[in-house]
Order: C-alpha cells, then sequence, then structure tokens
C-alpha cells in the first residue's frame, strides 16, 4: 500500500451509492461527482455533502472502484475519471 | 524489481505442484491437537444448561442446589456478564449487535429457542458439572413460537422482541413485528423489461435451515490469571474474531486475552462467531481454574448457526433467442433467534452472473424460535441459485434452448452490469460453461428414469487484513507465519507462494498459524480469502525479507545494494561492474546474519482489495426410482474459476467438498420441528449429511482465469462451488421425472409425492 | 452419584439371579449401541448392566436339529462372517448388514436390536419371517417365544422383569426354501428404516409357493407378521399377480404415522413396493438352492 | 464413587486405568489416558470419528465401556505408524490430500486398516460402503476413497 507522497491536483470523480444506501443516508440521491485523487480525498468530500456520511461509508462499505472490490483504505489512488461504487460489505462463510 | 518480472512470468517452479502440507503428519498420527484436546492442571469442565422450550420468557433462574453440589466450582448466568449497547456495528450484512450476542450467549430475559444457553456449571469433572446443571431451578413462563418464516411474517405471529421494528422501510413501521430488515437493489425499469419478454415464469420456492455439519463440536480452554491476563485455546475460524468477541462480552482489554489457534476440525462459516468461549473464560475468572467446555452434537444442532431456511419468489423474462431482460426476486431469510441472516448476499448474488438490464432483488430479513443463523460457504447464494437457476431451466424448456447455451447467451463478463450497481471486473464464468459443453459427458443420452441438469453459482471472493511474518533462520531455512486458520491446506499454499516468491524449495519453508500474541491482526478464514488476502500478505514479506537479503549480500560485498539482484534463490551481481561475486544462497547470508545487522527478519500487513469473484457451472445426471422417490446421482461434474490453483490437489477438494454439501442439502438436509418448536433430528443419525456410499466420484474441473491483481492470479475457491448443485439436482429430477421440485430437501417423500401427483 | 454396578456372569441362570437380586433397574449389555446412548442421554440409569458376553451359550453360533441356533450377545459382523449361516439365511443377513455402520454391527445384536424394540429395527422383519424363536431366560426358567411376540410397542416387550433372551433358534430349511430383507432410507448406510419387509419362502419342485412368512417394519408401534400377505404368495408361482396381491396386501395392513423419518402415505406405498421387490428377490435365492 | 480397576493392552503395550462403569472407552482414551488422537465427533456412533478396534474387531469407542476393555487389545491411530515410519495408508492419505480439516481422519485411517486387514483388494463400492459410517464434511470423499484404493494397490505389490 504506498502512501500517495506527492499530493496531485483532484480530479473528477464519479461517485455512486447503493439506493438502500441513498435512502438511508443521502435523501435517495444516488450519483455524485466530486473532486478527489484517493479514497481519503473520497470520503471526505462525501462527508462534506452529507455530515457523518463519511464514517457510515468506511463502517459499512467495500468500494468498487471501475468494478474492481476494495476495502476502504484511505490511501488507495483513484485512476482518472474513475467510477467509485460503495457497496455493503461482504463476508463469507 | 526483478522479483516483480519474475512474478509476472507465468512459469512457476512450486505454485500449482500439490505437495505433502506441512501439517499433514501430525493429522495422520493423532497428534494435531483441536479444540478438545487440551488440557490444564487443575483443570474444571464445564457443562451448560439448554432451555427445553422454543419461547419462554425467565422468571427466576435458582442455582443455589447446583453451587451446593460438592464438586462444583461455579455457576454461571447472564447476570455475571455486562451489559451491552444496543447497536449495530460494522457492515450492513454483517452487522454486530453486541445486545443480541450476548444475549444468544446466555440468554437474559427470554430464552429464543430450544438449546438457548440459560446458565452454565463449572465442576472438578464433567460428570458432577452435568449432575449439577439438573439442579438448577429456572422458573420458565412458556409463551407462543414461530418456527417457519412466512409464518413468522404474518402480522398475528408471535414476537421474539416486542420493540423490534424492522428496518429499512420508510416510513418506519409503527407495530413491532420479526421482520427486522427490508432490503432492495434495483437496475432499471422492471415492467418496461417483462413487456418486452417473449417467456416469463414466476415461481416460488422453499429451502430447509440446514447446518454447516463440521464433524469437530465446539470445544475450548481457557485460563484466566489473578492478573486479569488470559488465555484460551479455542478452535475458530479466526481466533482474532474470537478475541475481540470474547473480550467485548466481558469487558476485558484486547490485549489481555491472548487466543491460542487449536486446529479445526471443520467450520464452513460455522466457526466465525463464539459460543462457549466467552462462558469458559467467565468460569475461569470465575474460579481461578482453567476451564474447558465441549458441545455435545445435540448442542452443536441446537445451538450453533445452521445457515438460514428461505422462501422466494423468482420471476424471470426472457425472448426467444435466449436473451434474458428481466428478472425479479423476493427473498425471505430465517435469521433464527436474532437479527443477521444473509438475506442481503442472497439478493445481490442471485442475478449476479447474469446480463439482465431490469432487475430488482427484495429481501427480508426474519427472526423466529430457531438458533441464531451463522455464515456457510457463500452465504445466502446458494438459496437465492436455487430459485433463479430452477426457473432458468424452465425458461430454457420454453423457449428450447440449452440450458447451458442459454446460460453462455447471457454470461457476465469484465464490464458487464452487476443487479447490485458496480460493473464486473473479470471475466470467468463464461469459461466455467464452455467447460462443461466441451465435456465429452455432456451431451451423452441417459437411460429410463435419468436426467441431466445444470446450475451456476456466483460468490464475491474476500479480501481484507491479513499479517504474514518470514524469518530466516541462521541455516538459511525459513519460518513463515500467518494468523489465517488453516481449515483446508492453506499452511501449503501459503509455503508455496513463499517459496515461489523467494526462489527456494517449498520443503525450506516452515508454513505456520501464529497465536494473537504473535503475529498482527488477521481476518477470519472465510469468504475465501486467506489464499488471496493472506496470499498477498505472504508475497509481499517475502519480497520484502529479498530486499534485506540483497542489502545483506551487498553489505558481504562491499558494494552498493543497487549492484546486487536476486534470482532463483540467489543474491547475484547485477552485472559485470559490480564485481566478480559467487551467487550467495540464503544459508551463505544467513550464516553472516549476526555481522550484517541481526536477525534477518519482517512482517507485511495488508487489508487487501482487488479480489475476483468466483463463477461455478456444474451438470449432474441422477437416477429417479418412480416407486419410491430415491434420487440416486450418477455423475457431478463441477468447473469453478479458481484465477489460478496454487495447490490444485486442495482446490479440487475444496470443489469435492463443496458440492458434496450441496448434494446433502438438495437431498436430505433439513431442520425438522415438532409441535412445540423442539428439533427433532438433532443428530447425525437424522440430520442426514451425504456417507461415502451414497456418492459417485466429483469430477472438478479447474478452470484458470488468472485474477491480474494478485501476483500469482489467486481468486478464491472455497465457496462458489456449494451454490449450484441444489438447482442442478432440481433441474435433473425435473428432466428425469417431468416433475418440478420447489422445496428443498428433495427428500424421498417429496420427490414420490411429485411424481403421484396427477 | 448414584453407584452403577457392573457385572459380568460365566451362566445366563447366574445373569438371571443379579437381575432377579436387583432392586432398581437391570440391563444387559450385549452390544450397548443402543444401551450406550440411553444412558449418555440419561433416559436410561441402570443400577445394574450386565455384560452377558462372556456366557459361552450367549456368544456362538451352532447347528441344532439341521436348523440354527446363535447367542443372543452373537454381533452383527460374527453372523455376517459365518459362511454357512449367511449362505442359509441370506435374509436374516441383508437385515444384520444393514444394522448402523461397520462400526455398529461390531458390537450390535440381534438380540438387542429386537429387544430395543424400535419399529424400524432392521433385523426383526426378517427373523419374524424365518419364523425364529427366541429362548428367553428368568427368574422362573426359561421359555421358548416366537420372535413377533417379543416386541410390544416402542420401547416395549412381551419379557417380564429379569427376563432376557439367551439365543435364537432358526428352523430347519426346507429345498428351494429363499428369504429377504428389504428397506428403504434415505440414505445408502448409517440410516433408519422407513419402511422394511422381511420376506420367506418355500417352493415345490413345479416351483409353487408351499410357504411364505411376510413382516413389515416401521408401519406400526412393533414389526408386524403379516398372513394375508404371505397368504398372496401361497399356492401361486409368485408371479404377476400374487405379487400385485402381495402388495396390496402389505400396504393394506401397514398403519404407521408421520414421523422425522417418513410421512404415513408414503410408508403406505413403500410397504407395498418393497414387499413386491422382496418377493422378487427372495424367490430368486429359492430357485437357486 | 468406586471405580473400576482395568488392565488392557493399547497398541501393544500393557495399559492399566480407573474408570467408573458408565464412562466410554473414547472417554477414558481422551480424558484419562490423554490418547486425544480418536476423535469425539457425536458420541453416539453416528460419525466414526472415534474408531478403534477392540481385540481387531473394529467399533465405535463412543459406543463401548471402558470396563469392556478388560483383559482386551485395543487398537488407536496412536499406534498405526511405526515410529518414524508412516503405515501406507497415512502416506497416502498425505500425498492424496486426503484430508483437509484433519478431524475425521484418525477415525477413517482406523476403518480403512481394518477393511484392508480383511479385504486387500476391496472395490470401489466396497470401500465406500465399508467407510460409510465415517462422516467427513469437507472432502466428499473423492481423494479419502482414492487414497485407500492406492494404499491397498500399494500394499498387495501391484
Amino acid at each position: 500500500m504506498e502512501i500517495d507522497t506527492q499530493a496531485v491536483a483532484p480530479q473528477t470523480v464519479r461517485v455512486m451509492l447503493t439506493g438502500g444506501f441513498s435512502r438511508r443516508y443521502t435523501d435517495g440521491v444516488r450519483e455524485f461527482e466530486i473532486q478527489a485523487r484517493t479514497v481519503r480525498g473520497v470520503i471526505s468530500a462525501m462527508d462534506r455533502l452529507y455530515p457523518g456520511l463519511g464514517e457510515h461509508l468506511e463502517e459499512e462499505t467495500s468500494l468498487a472502484v471501475n468494478g474492481v472490490i476494495h476495502e476502504v483504505v484511505y490511501t488507495q489512488i483513484i485512476p482518472a475519471d474513475a467510477e467509485v461504487f460503495f457497496i455493503p460489505r461482504i463476508e463469507g462463510g | 524489481m526483478l522479483t516483480n518480472t519474475k512474478n509476472t512470468e507465468q512459469v512457476f517452479k512450486s505454485v500449482g505442484t500439490s505437495p505433502i502440507r506441512p501439517d499433514g503428519v501430525p493429522k495422520v498420527t493423532g497428534m494435531a491437537q483441536y479444540g478438545a484436546d487440551y488440557s490444564l492442571p487443575g483443570m474444571l469442565w464445564a457443562k451448560i444448561l439448554r432451555s427445553p422450550h422454543a419461547h419462554a420468557r425467565i422468571r427466576s433462574i435458582n442455582t443455589s442446589k447446583a453451587e451446593a453440589l460438592p464438586g462444583v466450582k461455579a455457576v454461571l448466568t447472564s447476570a455475571d456478564l455486562p451489559n451491552q449497547n444496543f447497536d449495530y456495528i460494522g457492515p450492513e450484512r454483517v452487522a454486530v449487535n453486541y445486545w443480541h450476542m450476548t444475549r444468544n450467549i446466555l440468554a437474559r430475559e427470554k430464552a429464543l429457542y430450544e438449546g438457548h444457553a440459560i446458565a452454565a456449571v463449572a465442576a472438578t469433572t464433567a460428570a458432577i458439572a452435568a449432575e449439577a446443571i439438573a439442579l438448577i431451578e429456572v422458573d420458565y413462563e412458556v409463551l407462543p413460537h414461530v418456527i417457519d418464516v412466512d409464518e413468522a411474517m404474518h402480522p398475528d405471529a408471535p414476537v421474539l422482541f416486542e420493540d423490534m421494528i424492522t428496518r429499512g422501510i420508510e416510513p418506519a413501521p409503527t407495530k413491532p413485528s420479526n421482520i427486522t430488515k427490508r432490503l432492495e437493489f434495483k437496475v432499471g425499469d422492471l415492467d418496461a423489461g417483462f413487456a418486452a419478454a417473449d417467456e416469463i415464469v414466476e415461481m416460488s420456492f422453499k429451502t430447509a435451515a440446514v447446518h454447516q455439519g463440521y464433524i469437530e463440536p465446539h470445544s475450548c480452554l481457557a485460563r484466566y490469571g489473578a492478573d486479569g491476563q488470559c488465555e484460551l485455546w479455542s478452535a475458530s475460524q479466526g481466533h482474532f474474531v474470537v478475541r475481540a468477541y470474547t473480550a467485548k462480552i466481558l469487558g476485558m482489554e484486547i490485549g489481555n486475552l491472548v487466543v491460542h489457534p487449536a486446529e479445526i476440525g471443520g467450520g464452513f462459516g460455522g466457526k466465525t462467531v463464539v459460543y462457549v468461549e466467552p462462558i469458559a473464560v467467565a468460569l475461569s475468572r470465575k474460579t481461578g481454574h482453567p476451564v474447558k467446555i465441549m458441545m455435545s452434537r445435540e448442542d452443536v444442532f441446537k445451538a450453533t448457526g445452521p445457515t438460514s431456511g428461505g422462501s422466494m419468489t423468482v420471476k424471470i423474462g426472457v425472448k426467444k433467442d435466449g436473451t434474458l431482460v428481466a428478472a425479479d426476486g423476493v427473498f425471505k431469510l430465517q435469521a433464527g433467534a436474532f437479527p443477521g441472516s444473509p438475506v442481503m448476499n442472497a439478493a445481490m448474488c442471485a442475478f449476479a452472473p447474469y446480463i439482465i438490464p431490469n432487475v430488482r432483488t427484495v429481501g427480508f430479513d426474519v427472526v423466529s424460535n430457531r438458533p441464531k443463523s451463522a455464515a456457510y460457504r457463500a452465504p445466502g447464494s446458494p438459496i437465492s441459485a436455487f430459485g433463479v437457476e430452477s426457473v432458468l431451466d424452465i425458461l430454457a424448456q420454453k423457449i428450447g434452448m440449452d440450458p447451458l447455451r442459454l446460460r453462455l447467451k447471457n454470461a457476465v463478463k469484465a464490464g458487464s452490469p452487476t443487479p447490485y450497481g458496480p460493473k464486473h471486473s473479470h471475466d470467468g464464468y463464461a469459461e466455467t460453461i464452455q467447460a462443461l459443453l466441451d465435456h465429452p459427458e455432456y451431451n451423452k443420452p441417459l437411460g429410463k428414469n435419468q436426467g441431466r441438469g445444470v446450475a451456476s453459482g456466483f460468490w464475491f471472493n474476500g479480501g481484507g487484513e491479513s499479517t504474514a511474518s518470514i524469518h530466516i533462520n541462521e541455516d538459511g531455512s525459513v519460518v513463515l507465519a500467518t494468523g489465517s486458520m488453516d481449515v483446508g491446506g492453506s499452511r501449503a499454499s501459503m509455503a508455496l507462494m513463499a517459496a515461489e516468491t523467494l526462489g527456494v524449495p517449498y520443503a525450506s519453508v516452515r508454513s505456520t498459524v501464529a497465536d494473537t500474541a504473535s503475529i498482527g491482526y488477521n481476518h477470519v478464514t472465510g469468504g475465501s480469502r486467506v489464499t488471496y488476502a493472506t496470499g498477498l500478505a505472504v508475497v509481499e514479506a517475502c519480497n520484502k525479507i529479498i530486499e534485506q537479503l540483497r542489502l545483506r549480500a551487498s553489505i558481504m560485498w562491499d558494494v552498493d545494494v543497487k549492484g546486487v539482484v536476486w534470482e532463483d534463490g540467489f543474491a547475484k551481481p547485477a552485472d559485470k561492474s559490480v564485481g566478480e561475486f559467487e551467487p550467495l544462497s540464503l544459508k551463505a547470508i544467513a550464516a553472516k546474519r549476526a555481522v550484517t545487522g541481526g536477525p534477518i527478519v519482517t512482517e507485511a500487513a495488508v487489508n487487501a482489495g482487488g479480489q475476483a469473484p468466483g463463477f461455478s457451472t456444474q451438470f449432474c445426471d441422477v437416477e429417479v426410482d418412480p416407486e419410491t422417490g430415491g434420487v440416486k446421482i450418477l455423475r457431478f461434474v463441477a468447473a469453478q474459476d479458481v484465477g489460478r490453483a496454487i495447490h490444485p490437489k486442495y482446490c479440487e477438494g475444496q470443489i469435492h467438498g463443496g458440492v458434496v454439501q450441496g448434494i446433502g442439502w438438495a437431498l436430505n438436509e433439513e431442520y425438522i420441528y415438532d409441535k412445540l418448536g423442539r428439533l427433532s433430528n438433532a443428530g447425525f443419525l437424522d440430520y442426514r449429511i451425504p456417507v461415502a456410499s451414497d456418492l459417485p466420484m466429483i469430477e472438478a474441473i479447474l478452470v484458470e482465469v488468472p485474477n491480474p491483481n494478485h501476483p500469482y492470479g489467486v481468486k478464491g475457491v472455497g465457496e462458489a462451488n456449494i451454490v449450484p448443485p441444489m438447482a442442478a439436482i432440481a433441474n435433473a429430477i425435473q428432466r428425469a421425472t417431468g416433475k418440478r421440485l420447489t422445496e428443498l430437501p428433495m427428500s424421498p417423500p417429496k420427490v414420490l409425492a411429485a411424481i403421484d401427483a396427477v | 452419584m448414584s453407584e452403577m454396578r457392573f457385572e459380568q456372569p460365566k451362566t445366563a441362570e447366574a445373569a438371571a439371579a443379579l437381575l432377579a437380586g436387583t432392586q432398581g433397574l437391570g440391563k444387559v449389555l450385549s452390544g450397548g449401541t443402543d444401551l450406550m446412548i440411553h444412558m449418555r442421554n440419561g433416559n436410561v440409569k441402570p443400577e445394574l448392566v450386565l455384560d452377558v458376553k462372556g456366557i459361552a451359550e450367549m456368544n456362538t453360533i451352532a447347528v441344532e436339529n439341521g436348523g440354527y441356533r446363535f447367542g443372543a450377545a452373537v454381533s452383527c459382523m460374527q453372523l455376517l462372517e459365518n459362511k454357512a449361516f449367511a449362505e442359509t439365511w441370506p435374509g436374516v443377513i441383508d437385515g444384520a448388514n444393514l444394522v448402523g455402520s461397520v462400526q455398529v454391527r461390531g458390537r450390535a445384536t440381534v438380540a438387542g436390536n429386537l429387544c430395543n424394540a424400535s419399529p424400524a429395527a432392521d433385523t426383526v422383519p426378517a427373523m419374524i419371517a424365518a419364523g425364529a424363536i427366541a429362548r428367553v431366560v428368568g427368574p422362573n426358567g426359561r421359555r421358548e417365544v416366537p420372535v413377533e411376540e417379543i416386541p410390544v410397542s416402542p420401547g416395549k416387550t412381551s419379557l417380564t422383569k429379569g427376563e432376557f433372551i439367551v439365543s435364537f433358534f432358526l428352523p430347519k430349511r426346507a429345498p428351494h426354501s429363499g428369504d429377504a430383507y428389504l428397506r428403504f432410507t434415505p440414505r445408502t448406510e448409517m440410516d433408519i428404516a422407513v419402511v422394511g419387509v422381511g420376506l420367506n419362502l418355500t417352493l415345490d419342485a413345479n416351483g409353487i409357493c408351499t410357504d411364505a412368512r411376510v413382516s413389515l417394519g416401521a408401519v406400526a408401534e412393533r414389526a408386524l407378521l403379516v398372513p394375508e400377505a404371505a397368504a398372496a404368495l401361497i399356492g401361486t408361482k409368485v408371479d404377476e399377480a400374487a405379487l400385485n396381491k402381495l402388495a396390496a396386501a402389505a400396504s393394506a395392513a401397514a398403519r404407521p404415522i408421520d414421523d422425522k423419518r417418513g410421512t404415513k402415505v408414503f410408508r403406505i406405498k413403500l410397504a407395498g413396493v418393497l414387499a413386491r421387490r422382496a418377493a422378487e428377490k427372495a424367490l430368486s435365492r429359492a430357485k437357486g438352492n | 464413587m468406586s471405580k473400576h480397576h482395568i488392565s488392557t493392552v493399547i497398541n501393544g503395550d500393557p495399559v492399566e486405568f480407573l474408570c467408573a462403569t458408565n464412562q466410554s472407552l473414547l472417554d477414558v482414551l481422551r480424558n484419562d489416558l490423554n490418547m486425544t488422537g480418536t476423535k469425539e465427533g457425536c458420541g453416539t456412533g453416528d460419525c466414526g470419528a472415534c474408531s478403534v478396534t477392540l481385540d481387531g474387531r473394529l467399533v465405535c469407542s463412543c459406543l463401548v465401556l471402558g470396563v469392556e476393555a478388560q483383559g482386551k487389545t485395543i487398537q488407536t491411530i496412536e499406534g498405526m505408524a511405526n515410529g518414524e515410519h508412516l503405515h501406507v495408508l497415512q502416506q497416502k492419505f498425505l500425498e492424496h490430500a486426503a484430508l483437509q480439516c484433519g478431524i475425521c481422519t484418525p477415525g477413517f485411517l482406523v476403518a480403512a486398516r481394518s477393511l484392508l486387514e480383511r479385504n486387500p483388494d476391496p472395490t470401489e463400492e466396497e470401500v465406500r460402503f465399508w467407510l460409510a459410517g465415517n462422516l467427513c464434511r469437507c472432502t466428499g470423499y473423492n481423494k479419502i476413497i482414492e487414497a485407500v484404493l492406492d494404499a491397498a494397490r500399494e500394499l498387495r505389490g501391484a
């Protein structure tokens, strides 16, 4: 997990939430465009839009970056024009 | 880095071989120690009193007679455990509510299922503890109970929690019910989708609660000291999670609890939670003696997690050419006595293998007077797949299409949409279907009363937190430790990946599982995550140790570290300009350990992402006895995308095991309750898991579509295989008899009734 | 903790005396595959456990008057391994070979299976069909009892306090005789009969059935001897018509309950199905000798 | 309560122990003699994890009373290997990856040895039926059956 040392200019990220999550926390709004560079940036931006949302995202979701599923890890770098989809975290047997 | 370029080449020395596992000999000689195999001087035995009632208010518990019995050292009730806040913590699907958990470990206000733990006794012998249990007087007010999920959802059903309001419905209901949660995923326009369909099938299904059926009952041994420090030997799928839950339930500081990973005798998801551990620790704290608890098989069936039974309705629309246009599914799952069925997974996985533009899944999490459900192999996915894959088979027949080709036509690949939102990022499904289409037996004709059924399954597979450490010994041998319980050969796969990365022989890597005080956090061995996530930690640790080895070599040669490369287990000069040096082996470098800086050791920790899902497609041939309804499995072929098989024999073993568990689920396994809500088949005689003579050889086909996010292409292999069998067998029975079974298990009386139905 | 005595007498009479001298519950231990489970569950708390495996006549298999006598402590595996017995009474062996698993058969006995008085006991229908006679010893000496008269209802036998079975006698076989036991279970092994049928028949030189006995297991409170079913075969060549009558008679005689192992309807139908299949198997065995 | 003094031979060694009348041989082996290689999966004779041989006869030790061991010879998993030389069955179980969690393995090995002593050349079906009293939840039995058949082949020198 390299840390994003030299801060590069934020870029546009498309953030998506599931219906259930958006009903609970964002008045049903499911799609957002925010400026970010890392997952930390995405979470902060979402938390600015909906104070408290950031913690819910950290606690309750995994995220799919262009479909690839990751745990929420601040330092993960988001590629340009990526779609970041927050989904319920999965645990198996 | 050279090691990385080497790793990207697809030629391997160790990965893909099937050597004998490091923990093999102790396990074939009886020397390996499982949960019940530990003892300590001065040890007491504990027994647990369990509720004889399915639903009862506990008016009072009188333990005085039990305490007075000679040899009894302590009696424990919920009064000895601290209160917990009512709060759902963590991910929605597995939100932990300690208010519920502590009540499952020892009942408080109410007993919510037969077998619910009420009190525990620690005594000098197991016999005295058992005698003392019988002396505990509990004053119960027996309440009406409810077992079936549909009945539990009825407005007039007895309510387990008088204040439970369904979550996920706006506006929130005012009346309490047994429905703990509603959830929904929706994409596209259902009405438009179904309007465009040429054929639509809508059908309802039921699945029974089935137990993980591990052969080892839950057991543990605890030793709590007067200084507040405690050691716990426990067989679980995750000793770090056992530590966290036990400490929280008892109000302990996590650092004061060391959990030693006993060998685990099977878990399949059922040993990712705690039952006896907090009781053993609390009794040890109370008595000052080590305390051992071993559940009986009856306890295991009555009080530990089966997976949910379900009730569902599935509706799918298809065009004549086989294009799926719309799908709708409603899934109601039994959570057991406390919230938390895998209904969200059931809803997310239901249609996940297929490109369907208009799709909705609705899920309900429902409590009833059964043991709290626990994870079981791809939790939730097999339940919804039974309905979905059955309906697909009907549609295939309606449009006259081969059922595999129908699946292939709609199979997801990288970039396809998912019903829960994000795009799929991996191929692998189509390849499993093709593997069966190419199978020589798939098109062979069958005999009288025989039928062939196919079905597929999806599972996410897992990532998450893992830690690995590596120590190079003075003789060049390697000690590898992780904190991931080895449930089926992971020590071997970890050693294989380490050997591959370091360029040393498998035999020189000692692969171990360390206790909670000896290595960083590892999440449970579950979700098919260990070979992927812990494997990543192992590879990263190896790469870090290689950096150290290059540094040590550069110190020995007195050259710049940049001038040293690592190849095939040797440090070598990068080129002539560095100088003329004989390659240095691990052993040669290790011999100079002290003078080059001391112990050669490192640890790597990850919170792994980038895991790839597992797809499994299977076909089976069955023969149905038209006079008895007996179903014989003649052939079973299971193809699964494993990414890359690190240890092929254990990958095959995972598929064999998952398929056979699915066969049991399909044909005979079920929780059977009497009128009083008591489990009437709490033993291996009447809870019928498959025996050797019931089965043919299961044919496992390892499909390898590597995961680019893992240096060796690993995906998970443990779970996807249990998803298809129930539907595959139902489809085979239908093609053998013309009768569609919609309720599990498809036991002989049900099959015969279907055959005889006019 | 109450005292539990353990004795290993050397003669049946000594065993009977020990049982008679016991105030509380006395249990005979031969295989123990049922007793051990009842004791573990606390359903049975004997004051005396009487291991009878050391009593010679209870542990031997011998030819007697052209028939066979085998001891009540003879395990199913001992019976299976006795080639001569197995060839003479293959149907009894069918039953003995279906009790539990190899491990269980290594201990379990026909007598224990009979005295546990489960209607589903796998060895009982074939023994009834064979016309086996149990030799019982008790406070009042010895008596001979037809096997079908031993079980009364689940867990209950006609034996009086202090009585136990010493051995079984199976009569001499007439030529062209054959027997069979078939059961239905969801699993192939390690299971309890949902329905069981024991059938024993004898043919004359022309292949006419001159004698038959049919017994049904798991369809009533005890294993049943069903003369009407046997009557369907006697005087016939055991042809299709006879087999149909047999099946009908067997189903008619079945009076099962719904339980966790099977439904009423299912058991009634299977009684007929299995009776027919057992008859076909017994017939081919009869023609074979 | 008063206990019985029992003299027996386990894996070739004379062993004496005290046990109560209602103690199972399994309980004695595991908890009094610390021979924990024999496992308890059910305690009711339904899983075979506690398989041992008693005077050469394959039994579930949970269904045998400790007192019945008087004067008998018992073989458990601990007596299967000869020093550091594994029994062929043990070696084949390892080579075939015939164990995953391994809890049922001792019972399977004891039962399989008992089969091969009686029938050195069993068919697959004979192996499956002989081992039907041993439950395994991990492997689906495939590799166990393969390992037993392979061991039989090697023991026959075929």
